[in-house]
């Protein structure tokens, strides 16, 4: 017999689920009890936390800050806390944290790199948070060149020509494209500044120093060390290998054969080598492969493989980002009559570098991590101090402090942006498009 | 030009070091560069620029420190590197002299009974990779047909972690290394330098192949900071030395107040003064970052002077 | 159909290679072929007049000259009189070791902290999600050191396994020892061996090893042959018989009864004179790269595998069940051929990081090519140019075949879509 | 809305219900969380009969029809399919999952298998039928949603009506006594539309008993013997097609059938 | 489908046809690879004319449209547009892409600008036309397309149809004097076709030179004054509306049109 007709009279009130199905109790062996097997699991969790904290924590808690060697340290300690009690010597990070962190920068000049630090978020913040407002992208572009500028000293016009370079190559880019045509306008924006600042940027800033000499204390490279070298390494890379991987992307998807084969091959070479034969290039080989005679410093040397060694990284995070885009953006853009480099400039970058944030970020962040490797090449970056200050007769010996040290220093910083990545990534995900 | 005009029109000396081997370099609290082979640097920038802080200081691994000096990156290296024939024949580089003799030789701990090299069949030995300790190494358990576990390291700190340890049963490097290390022990007593020395290593001072003036200022140097013990001219003693030249012409020559050596070596007259008021004469320089006041408390041994029976000997400033 | 009429002949003007479309590409790739050639030329010829300067041509005799250096993990026969070339090789075979035993470990390891870390179970869900966390945001390089520092300074050392007040001992009735110079373990050794297999190249294979290789060869493919017996059975019948037992009984028997032969017995480590001698011994320099670089690429892993499974629709699973699969079924059958897809080809790229992370090993004294001909080699003999063109060189080798195998492997599995 | 009723007559001959009780929900209720979807459900479905659900998105239609083979737990009253009990006994899901055939919205075919592999997965591994004889059901099956010529491609390669159409072959490949829809239609375009709803027609004309989630009022109109309205997660109103479209009780049928059939 | 002409009455006093031609194609062949998508299309547009280009799926309608303002290429015979012709050489390319307008089936609005920076991006970078000014025209088109209260909002917040509207005026901003569109309508929702015809429709009694293609019957009998059918890449039927849905000659056109009619 099939159902009779029914109408309800009255709706239903929502009701409260049954006890067995809200409270914290439920909480408790929905999420840790569910079963025997994730019972287990949560017991071992549980011994396993307690084991690490129990070791962890007195060692860390039962620490020296105040003593000036390692012996005086371990005096303390058991003075303090009963001998044979093992403790940290926190003080040997007391006495050289700044060392780690500025390596031999000058203590007097230290609030240039923390200037320049401070003044690299602010002009990244506009790139990185879109709701503020744009006009803050102008100090974003004078941030490239005020940071070396800050952190090596010297001229104020070094950095002025320098810039001077990018404006020339812009104004040749709108001089020589409606006269020649848009082709000849882009390899014009790239040769004009390269020949400028290979042999104007120089004699300009000597003849601008000498007319109104505006200079700060410079500073060798050789000073740089512990976590501002990490830092400078990592983010002049990541600048510098913006534009070149941009390019190397857009090698890669153009059809035309000798570029696309040069760039993969390139990126592919790159990406198929340890970051660690490549310092040893920058340490070791360069010097052969650049006229007679020449000789810059390592860190310049180091800068240029690691920025490479980026680029071919980022190379690939940015094809992502163009194979992400719908073709109909590349063909509303011809169909306005737009040239390939237009288009690109216009239409295309944009999208595909906002798409590409988080792996940009990620692409830094695994730099910033692999900046460490300079150690092994003799810079004294935070592993390679750390070094330097056991060979020190009143710290020989130490190991955990500095360690944990630079790794909480390297934790910090790299969570705080893959968090970053993670927020863009969600956010690019919920975002209408 | 030369390197000697380089430095002069650089107003700095680059000198190579160690990245850190205690005793001989290794930065302090404030960030300068202190011991025995930085010793040697800033004497070379008092004697050239008059200077003794005018040196830049890179650090270099066993792995980069020819390709440095080679490229131009350094002036010099004074980096506890041995002088051998290869290197200074094949890989073109010019040793000026010896400024530490050493021996490659081995520690144990006292409690292993040990008292001899050659009954460590067997054993693990951590040894510095980059030098010339793992051939010598390599040819001393061959002759003497005995087996070994080596295990290479890279820098000293991680050596003696592992030997304190007990991860490795003994250690080997140069003397003087071992020297360093046990000093820095909380029981120094508790271990024993064996009395096989298996290598001849000295230690000197090289600059590049083919510029024998910059060579001549940097040999010269050494030799004036060794003369000067040899003469009894001291930190403390020379400005009046200089003020009342002495009776003994060689001490005049050596400080410039008679006869112009300096001007030949292309520096100022003072030069060796320079030099010398840096740190101190060889035996200050000794004295204070490695001697026997200090916590590595090395004896001069064959550093001696020849006159007590060492094997420092400097040629007649003359 | 039609006939085809050719364009219209046109006259060639300058200007068309670079406003015509058809001479415009060519000129650009000539442009740029001319750059990268100068530019090469450019490097190559500062080159040779540096070498020129430095009186040191190119050349790679060193290889076949005495490396007179010892190396302590060697997997064919080396010593301190052997070439260049072959330390180069047992640097290689390390290389090759670390990668292996790495991306084994890191495998296993991310695999299941990837599945942790969906576990419903609260508590290990955050753990897992700690590690993850704490290991990718710390450099592999710190991890390497900190490793070692662990192995080195907790665990006991050889004199403390002796004598009376011993404080260490060794575990699983004495077979296993692990101290602060590493683990040893018990060696296979054969009473009846059948020797060696001298091979071109110095290189020695054991026969027994050959002998037992091919031998579970055969068994793979009986075992093989049995599971597609019982999907005949199944196909023809619908029911599959249990076959499990047998399939292990194919393998296991002969092995066993081909080790009896051999006269298989364990050779144990004990401690004589300053070590332990005897049984394999895993030094703590291997160990602590392949555990650091294992835990550190895990993280990694773990990520993958976690995005693998969440990319696979629960329709899908929704869809199985409903159809009558129960979950183990519905994993095997229809999640993990799906997220397979999704997870091996990043999977091998981080093989990839780990094999060229290996190279780290210097900081742990560990023997791999980057320390033999990038590290000892290359001090000795001051070649610096060659030597690290050459350990550029294996490398790139190494990771142009695993990309290779990757692309092939995504070429074949890729999803058919319209 | 497409009205498949012009397009072929229907043979109601064979779609007689008969007495025996396919479904049979009493008292049934569920949370998610606190939160609750489905009120003091009581429901008895006849073998043969084909019911329709409607009601507005979010009123539990298909939390209720995933009740029924248990894809969601339930947490009070009971559901009984085919005389067994759901309970958390393993066994008797599985008994109750083949015997109840169920097609998604989003088709849910599996991507790595081809056409013919998703039909024959599930009858060789859960019915343990030989291979041949499943291929054999599942050509059979395909031939009848009239698309075996696809049997070798994969999903991707199809369209959404077609790819519709191989799951309803995949669930029917297991013979199923019932059949579940969960909305068969709504991800499709227009014209698939009607390729999909011909071929349930067909299934209801063999005398399946169909449960079906839908808002397509035309086939609600032509197969359904009984309309079922939901919202709030409780039943609101039930009553045979005619009866229910022309002349609806509840006020809240009357605002929904306005507002569905005015678009 | 909907048909517009119940809308309102369209003004055909300025959609007269003039005697010059806007686009002339003689003997065009081309192929993708060894495919060969369009054979001897021979086609002479004159200014003012509006033409609708129908016929099944692949058989090269969009290609041909895309060949027109060479975002393919074609292999062999010529296309004169605007007295252009199209050859492989930049400059003409870039003249004739600004003389002729192009709008979408998916509308390929830049995502990453507003409406107002849509509009004015082409004028501003290719016309060369000051900024001030090319505000001006873009708004003068959005309040056109009846949209100016949108014009600084982002694509993505816009519905289909008006995102569709601003493809037009963005088109209209570079004052084409051919407007190319491929299959405007055919990725809306219906009520939004209506709106998208509508501003075509107004269009095309400006006097615009217009190249549709779309299935829009109702579009094409009210605005076209020849309508092409297309199959297997060749013209196979033309003429003028009235003649050609009231008495189609070839077998291929009436298979076509009552199949999409009768749909
Ligand atoms: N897994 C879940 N957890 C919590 N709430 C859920 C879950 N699934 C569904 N709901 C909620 O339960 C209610 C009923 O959902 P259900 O999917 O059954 O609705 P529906 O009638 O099928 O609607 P539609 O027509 O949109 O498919 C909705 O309010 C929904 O938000
Ligand atoms: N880039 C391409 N490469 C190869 N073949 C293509 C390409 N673009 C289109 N085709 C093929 O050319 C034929 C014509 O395509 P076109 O897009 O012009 O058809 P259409 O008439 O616009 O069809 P629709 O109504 O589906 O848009 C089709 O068979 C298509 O598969
Ligand atoms: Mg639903
Ligand atoms: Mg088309």
């Amino acid at each position: 017999m099939p159902g009779q007709p029914f109408v309800r009279s009255h709706m239903l009130p929502e009701r409260a689920p049954p006890a067995t199905a809200a409270g914290p109790l439920l909480w408790l062996r929905e999420n840790l009890f569910s079963s025997w097997f994730n019972a287990i699991l949560t017991l071992l969790s549980l011994g396993f936390v307690w084991y690490v904290l129990a070791h962890a924590l007195p060692w860390i808690v039962q620490s020296s800050w105040t003593a000036n060697s390692l012996t005086e340290c371990r005096q303390q300690i058991a003075a303090s806390h009963g001998p044979g009690t093992s403790g940290a010597c926190w003080a040997v990070i007391r006495e050289r944290y700044l060392q780690l962190i500025f390596g031999f920068y000058p203590s007097r000049l230290y609030w240039r790199p923390i200037l320049a630090f401070g003044l690299t978020l602010a002009a990244l913040a506009p790139i990185l948070f879109p709701a503020l407002p744009r006009r803050l992208l102008w100090l974003s572009s004078t941030v490239p060149f005020l940071v070396p500028w800050l952190l090596w000293g010297g001229s104020l016009w070094l950095p002025v020509s320098i810039a001077l370079g990018a404006v020339l190559g812009y104004a040749a880019l709108r001089l020589v494209t409606p006269l020649a045509g848009s082709l000849a306008g882009v390899i014009a924006a790239g040769l004009v500044p390269v020949l400028w600042w290979l042999f104007g940027a120089g004699p300009a800033t000597g003849l601008l120093q000498s007319a109104l000499p505006l200079a700060i204390d410079s500073v060798q490279s050789r000073a740089f060390g512990g976590f501002m070298l990490s830092i400078t390494i990592g983010i002049v890379a990541i600048t510098c290998s913006l534009p070149i991987g941009i390019l190397l992307a857009l090698g890669r998807q153009s059809d035309l054969f000798i570029v696309k084969t040069l760039c993969v091959g390139f990126i592919e070479f790159i990406r198929g080598v340890p970051l660690i034969t490549l310092l040893f290039v920058a340490s070791l080989l360069l010097n052969y492969f650049l006229p007679p005679g020449t000789s810059f410093d390592i860190i310049l040397r180091v800068i240029i493989m690691v920025t490479l060694f980026a680029a071919a990284y980022m190379a690939e995070v940015i094809r992502g980002g163009l194979a992400a885009l719908p073709r109909g953006q590349y063909e509303a853009a011809a169909a306005l009559g737009l040239d390939y480099w237009k288009a690109q400039r216009l239409i295309i970058m944009p999208q595909a570098l906002k798409i590409s944030i988080p792996g940009i970020v990620s692409t830094f962040i695994g730099v910033f991590k692999d900046t460490t490797l300079v150690s092994i090449i003799g810079l004294l970056d935070p592993l390679g101090f750390s070094n330097a200050i056991r060979a020190d007769t009143a710290w020989n010996g130490i190991v955990w402090e500095l360690y944990g040290f630079i790794a909480a220093l390297f934790f910090v910083f790299c969570f705080a942006m893959s968090r970053y990545s993670m927020y863009l990534e969600r956010k690019l995900a919920t975002e209408h498009r | 030009a030369g390197t000697l005009d380089d430095v002069k029109a650089r107003g700095k000396v680059n000198c190579g070091t160690n990245t850190g081997l205690v005793g001989f370099a290794a930065p302090d609290a404030n960030g300068e560069w202190q011991g025995f082979d930085v010793a040697l640097c800033r004497a070379v920038a008092a004697a050239v620029l008059g200077d003794h802080s005018a040196v830049e200081f890179v650090s270099t691994t066993g792995r980069t420190r020819f390709t440095a000096l080679a490229s131009g990156e350094i002036d010099l290296l004074v980096r506890n590197t041995t002088w051998t024939f290869t290197r200074d024949v094949d890989l073109k580089f010019t040793f000026v002299g010896v400024n530490y003799y050493d021996g490659q030789g081995f520690m144990v701990p006292k409690s292993l009974g040990v008292t001899s090299a050659k009954e460590l069949d067997g054993a693990t030995i951590c040894i510095q990779t980059g030098t010339t300790t793992e051939l010598n190494l390599a040819d001393f358990f061959r002759t003497n047909n005995i087996s070994y576990e080596p295990v290479p390291i890279e820098t000293n700190a991680e050596g003696q972690q592992q030997y304190l340890a007990g991860a490795c049963d003994a250690y080997t490097t140069d003397i003087s290394g071992l020297a360093a290390t046990r000093a820095t022990f909380e029981d120094p007593t508790a271990h024993v330098i064996l009395p096989e020395i298996v290598s001849k290593e000295p230690l000197g001072p090289l600059v590049r192949h083919g510029d024998d003036e910059w060579a001549d200022v940097v040999r010269w140097t050494l030799f004036a900071l060794i003369a000067a013990e040899e003469y009894g001219v001291t930190s403390a003693n020379i400005d009046e030395l200089v003020a009342n030249p002495a009776s003994n012409p060689e001490i005049s020559r050596l400080l410039g107040t008679e006869g112009d050596l300096g001007p030949m070596l292309g520096l100022s007259v003072d030069w060796a003064v320079k030099a010398i008021k840096a740190g101190g004469n060889y035996g200050e320089l000794f004295e204070k970052f490695i001697g026997q006041n200090t916590p590595i408390g090395l004896p001069r041994g064959l550093n001696a002077q020849w006159t007590d029976g060492g094997l420092l000997y400097a040629p007649p400033f003359r | 159909m039609t006939m085809m009429t050719a364009p219209p002949k046109q006259t060639f003007r300058v200007g068309m290679l670079i406003h015509d479309t058809r001479y415009r590409s060519l000129t650009i790739q000539i442009v740029v072929l001319s750059a990268a050639m100068l530019m090469a030329a450019w490097l190559i010829n500062n080159t040779i007049q540096n070498l020129a300067v430095l009186g040191k041509p190119i050349s790679f005799g060193f290889l076949s000259s005495a490396a007179q250096y010892d190396i302590n993990q060697m997997l064919v026969s080396y010593t301190n009189q052997d070439t260049h070339l072959r330390a180069a090789f047992v640097g290689l075979l390390n290389t090759l070791l670390v990668a292996v035993l790495g991306c084994a470990l890191a495998t296993v390891l991310g695999v299941l902290i990837g599945v942790l870390r969906l576990s419903k179970n609260w508590l290990v869900a955050r753990l897992m999600t700690a590690y993850v966390e704490i290991f990718r945001n710390v450099p592999v390089l710190l991890w390497i050191v900190f490793a070692m520092a662990i192995l080195i300074e907790t665990l006991p050392t050889p004199r403390d396994f002796r004598g009376e007040e011993a404080t260490a001992s060794m575990l699983l009735g004495d077979s296993i020892a692990i101290t602060n110079r590493g683990v040893y373990i018990p060696e296979p050794l054969f009473s009846r061996s059948l020797g060696d297999l001298p091979l071109p190249g110095a290189v020695a294979i054991s026969l027994d090893l050959v002998a037992i290789l091919a031998l579970l060869a055969g068994g793979l493919a009986a075992s093989a042959a049995i599971r597609r017996r019982a999907e005949r059975i199944q196909n023809a019948t619908g029911k599959r018989p249990a076959t499990w037992h047998l399939r292990l009984g194919v393998i296991v028997l002969p092995q066993a009864a081909l080790l009896a032969a051999l006269g298989f017995h364990l050779g144990y480590p004990e401690l004589r004179g300053f070590n332990f001698q005897g049984g394999i011994h895993l030094r703590n320099s291997l160990l602590a790269l392949w555990l650091a670089l294992s835990f550190y690429t895990a993280a990694f892993i773990a990520e993958i595998v976690r995005a693998g499974i969440l990319a696979i629709d629960r329709g899908q699973t929704e869809a199985a069940a409903a159809l009558g699969l129960r979950p183990g079924r519905i994993m095997r059958l229809v999640i993990l051929p799906q997220a397979l897809r999704v997870i091996i080809p990043p999977l091998i790229s981080q093989y990839l990081n780990l094999t060229k992370n290996s190279s780290l090993a210097i900081a742990v004294g560990y023997m791999d090519i980057t320390g033999t001909l990038g590290g000892i080699t290359l001090n000795q003999t001051g070649r610096e140019l060659e030597c690290v063109l050459l350990l550029m060189l294996v490398y790139l080798a190494i990771s142009l075949i695993i990309s290779a195998v990757m692309n092939w492997y995504n070429a074949r599995v890729r999803l058919v879509e319209r | 809305m497409s009205d498949p009723s012009n397009a072929r007559d229907i043979d109601r001959s064979r779609m007689a219900v008969r007495d025996e009780v396919a479904i049979r929900i009493a008292g049934m209720n569920k949370w998610y969380g606190s939160f609750h979807v489905l009120r003091d459900i009581d429901l008895t479905v006849h073998v043969g009969e084909r019911i329709v659900v409607c009601g507005p998105s979010g009123s539990g239609k298909s939390t209720l029809i995933r009740c029924i083979n248990r894809l969601e737990e339930h947490q009070s009253g009971s559901i009984v399919v085919d005389g067994i009990e759901l309970s958390s006994d393993l066994k008797n899901i599985d008994k109750v999952r083949s015997e109840v055939g169920m097609v998604f919205q989003h088709f849910n075919l599996f991507p790595h298998l081809t056409i013919l592999e998703n039909c024959t997965l599930a009858p060789i591994w859960v019915r343990k039928v030989p291979r041949r004889e499943a291929v054999e059901t599942a050509m059979h099956f395909l031939e009848k949603v009239r698309i075996p010529e696809q049997a070798l491609k994969y999903p991707g390669q199809l369209s959404g009506g077609q790819q519709q159409r191989v799951a309803i072959a995949r669930a029917l490949c297991m013979r199923p006594r019932i059949m579940l829809f969960d909305e068969p239609t709504s991800a499709l375009d227009p014209e698939m539309i009607k390729e999909v709803l011909d071929t349930m027609i067909a299934l209801a004309e063999e005398g399946m008993t169909m449960l079906v989630v839908t808002h397509e009022m035309g086939f609600a109109r032509q197969v359904a013997n009984r309309v079922i309205f939901m919202d709030q997660g409780q039943i609101v109103e039930q009553n045979a097609p005619e009866a229910f479209f022309g002349n609806p009780q509840s006020d809240r049928t009357k605002l929904f059938l306005s507002q569905i059939l005015g678009n």
